[in-house]
């Protein structure tokens, strides 16, 4: 069955994971990567509160008021996991020590630079934990429909919102094309099933390159 | 042996007009939601709140911005509570928005005697407006300064009659080092437990630390309003399905 | 009983605590000061191990592998005692959380300045946690003899050793007399049985004045 | 699920001449002994130690000292060990002095990824030679820069097999954040438990965090050296006095 949508952007985040990484999954998009694991590979997922070792939402019945996520939703600890202080759930994330992070966004650019905490006048919920993640974390991989609704490209030349981080994105997924971002430009990878190259420039504002073979997003 | 528990009126009686406070509050869960309540009462205004995130409506820090006691919120997240950003969008609610790790290691400093750290989280945004950057060792850092209060307002899972305090499970979060950073600890605790009850590797944060508990007079531990809502939902859809 | 020596000294440290304090005790005198506490006053002692609530040593039929002290001694924790991460020992010393500290010394000065880490090319074996405690103690008490072996004051104009804190001593009590440190001076406070101001005099390098009634030290 | 555990000689693969090495010893305890006398025979030397103490002899790092595999300590205390001092005088070894709270803070930062730390201690004594001081409301502060290493050599309670780790009592002292400041995470486990035996809350480092289990052979929790001659005087004493 081939994927596609925001199905096949989780399911190609998921083959980035190898057995034991120690990753750290956004809502929506990003956290559906757990769905598409191969085969063997199990991951810690952390969660900013303090949990290293995320599980699953649990049936209400069995919510436990002391076992919250960042966004104060109802979640669990697997077997094996553990509970840190909030300092050093950061320690992890600064300090290197996870090994991707997959965030979703408003904007991203040829820069590697991401823009997906505010739109001046408009929204500000706050960065959260965002900004650490970008600032730390060795690959920041960006999990994001290719463009907004409006059809407009949300891989851009330079960002015009302010900015989450700048320079750190690592791997854009759309779930038309898959970009890695090298020495501020970009280069194509991956297309989806039914897109060409040209497909690709049509709907970018980015510039990109292409560099060697471009294989098939599954 | 000094006494440390209160009685929520001999701790409203340490808690002021325009005061910097500390709370434990996350989206409005794991606050000290009584003590809150009798901020309301009294008519406590002018605060200064920090906290990780700024509550939801009707709950825990939540409710004293809806009441407009607030005049500014140090945190790093307001999406779940809309009175924060229609205030701070009208000009009646100044907020600083400080990225999360940062504002765990500024409160630390604050609290461990350190003048201020340097992180690279912020580089290149707008967060390092007005800060002073220090390029080391081939990297740029933020140099970011110390937090502190004069009130640590929090809410313990146990506390022993020495003032120990346990926090269970992702309770914890930014109690322990909360704990550290304010003048005045003062602690709503949901089971008051003897000493020596504790073990000694589970204390969060020891009893010299803390000054002022005060025993939580309705339920320990009762289920967070907006899992409540969920459940509601949650029950309904299945209503439906049958 | 009047306390003379080593017992004075530690006996009239004692008297500086209320119930409930948050302190730090130097091995030797300081640490004696335990044994002269006026009724109805428990402190907490800290070990920078991570002990809160540092407790006796125990018979050696009950020493716990792991309860050890910053000597590498056996140790035991107090019932209501805890046991935190050696950086929040430190966190406690540097953030003001204890209230006083008692330390020995080669040196102490009218500044307030204390040196009793090293003799350059001879003894050098480290500060250990010596300089967080003078930097971060709001009250540093010196419990000291009054001169050393061969009868040189310890209480100088000026230490000539390297220091382990500069400008943070508050109080230096030997078993001849007990000085407040005030504003670079020294300031007399108490004298020991037997000893007049003018003893005094002759027995200390040190400067100071004599402001108010000078009471008896117990 | 990865296998994180290894034998000696896996172990000792990894550790080589030269490199910077933090130890988990204090004053020769807590040290991971086994590994450590592996060192010893498979000739590893020009060592540099990172530790809070320096060994005594016969114990911990006060082994390698002695043999002259370390050329350089980052330290805080060397008093209890006689042969740091004499190859410190000697011009054998290079010392650097660190006060205890910048010690842990310096590892801290290296292992949280802060570039610095802004610190009061030290502020007017030898330790700011050579630093900057920054002056911030009022007060002047030593910035300490971050300390890492090529492996943290640890000594844990408990291990879990997925690699999760439990420090008993005082055991803690530096191991947590010297977990985090190393390339290599090697642990020396007294005892290994199955997964989920440890609770969630107990566990000090996390399994990701940690790269290579060695399961102790010899004594899980033997007598320390010193305080087995300290008995033994006791004893004598005793028996004097009958």
């Amino acid at each position: 069955m081939a994927y596609t949508g925001r199905e096949l952007i989780a399911a190609r985040c998921a083959r980035f994971f190898k057995d034991g990484d120690f990753v750290n999954l956004g809502i929506g998009v990003p956290l559906m990567c757990t769905n598409y694991l191969p085969e063997g590979v199990d991951l810690w997922l952390e969660a900013e509160v303090g949990i290293v070792g995320s599980g699953a939402t649990p049936h209400y019945t069995e919510w436990d008021v002391d076992v919250a996520d960042a966004g104060a939703q109802p979640t669990s600890v697997i077997k094996g996991g553990s509970i840190v202080p909030h300092d050093k759930s950061f320690g992890f994330i600064r300090g290197g020590h996870i090994d991707a992070c997959v965030l979703g966004t408003l904007q991203v650019d040829q820069e590697g630079n991401i823009a997906n905490w505010m739109i001046p006048g408009k929204v500000a919920p706050g960065m959260g934990g965002a900004m650490d993640l970008c600032a730390g974390v060795n690959r920041v991989i960006v999990a994001t429909e290719h463009c907004d609704k409006k059809g407009a490209s949300k891989i851009l030349k330079k960002c015009t919102l302010p900015l989450t981080g700048a320079n750190c994105v690592t791997d854009i997924v759309t779930e038309r094309c898959y970009f890695i971002v090298k020495e501020k430009h970009l280069v194509l990878k991956e297309l989806a099933e039914g897109y060409t190259v040209d497909d690709i420039r049509a709907c970018t504002e980015a510039e990109f390159i292409v560099d060697g073979e471009i294989g098939m997003m599954r | 042996m000094k006494n440390k528990i209160y009685t929520l009126e001999q701790v409203l009686a340490k808690i002021h007009d325009g005061q910097r406070i500390l709370f434990s509050d996350r989206h409005g869960q794991l606050a000290a939601d009584e003590i809150i309540e009798g901020m309301l009462q009294k008519g406590v205004k002018d605060i200064t709140a920090i906290a990780i995130t700024s509550g939801q409506p009707g709950m825990g820090l939540g409710r004293l911005i809806e009441e407009k006691r607030v005049k500014r919120v140090e945190t790093t997240h307001i999406g779940l509570n809309p009175a924060t950003s229609q205030q701070m969008f009208a000009g009646e609610i100044e907020v600083e928005f400080i990225p999360q790790g940062t504002f765990a290691e500024r409160i630390r400093a604050g609290g461990y005697g350190l003048g201020g750290i340097l992180t690279p989280t912020g580089v290149g945004t707008i967060v390092e407006k007005g800060k002073e950057i220090l390029h080391l060792r081939g990297k740029d850092y933020l140099l970011e300064m110390p937090i502190r209060a004069d009130i640590a307002l929090l809410r313990a899972s146990k506390a022993d009659k020495a003032g120990n305090l346990y926090f269970r499970k992702t309770n914890l979060l930014c109690q322990d080092y909360m704990a550290m950073a304010a003048d005045l600890v003062i602690v709503e605790v949901e089971e008051l437990v003897e000493i020596g009850e504790l073990d000694p590797e589970q204390i969060h944060v020891p009893a010299p630390i803390v000054d002022m508990l005060y025993i939580r007079q309705g339920e320990k531990r009762p289920m967070h309003l907006n899992w409540q809502r969920m459940i509601e939902k949650i029950k309904s859809k299945e209503a439906e399905k049958r």
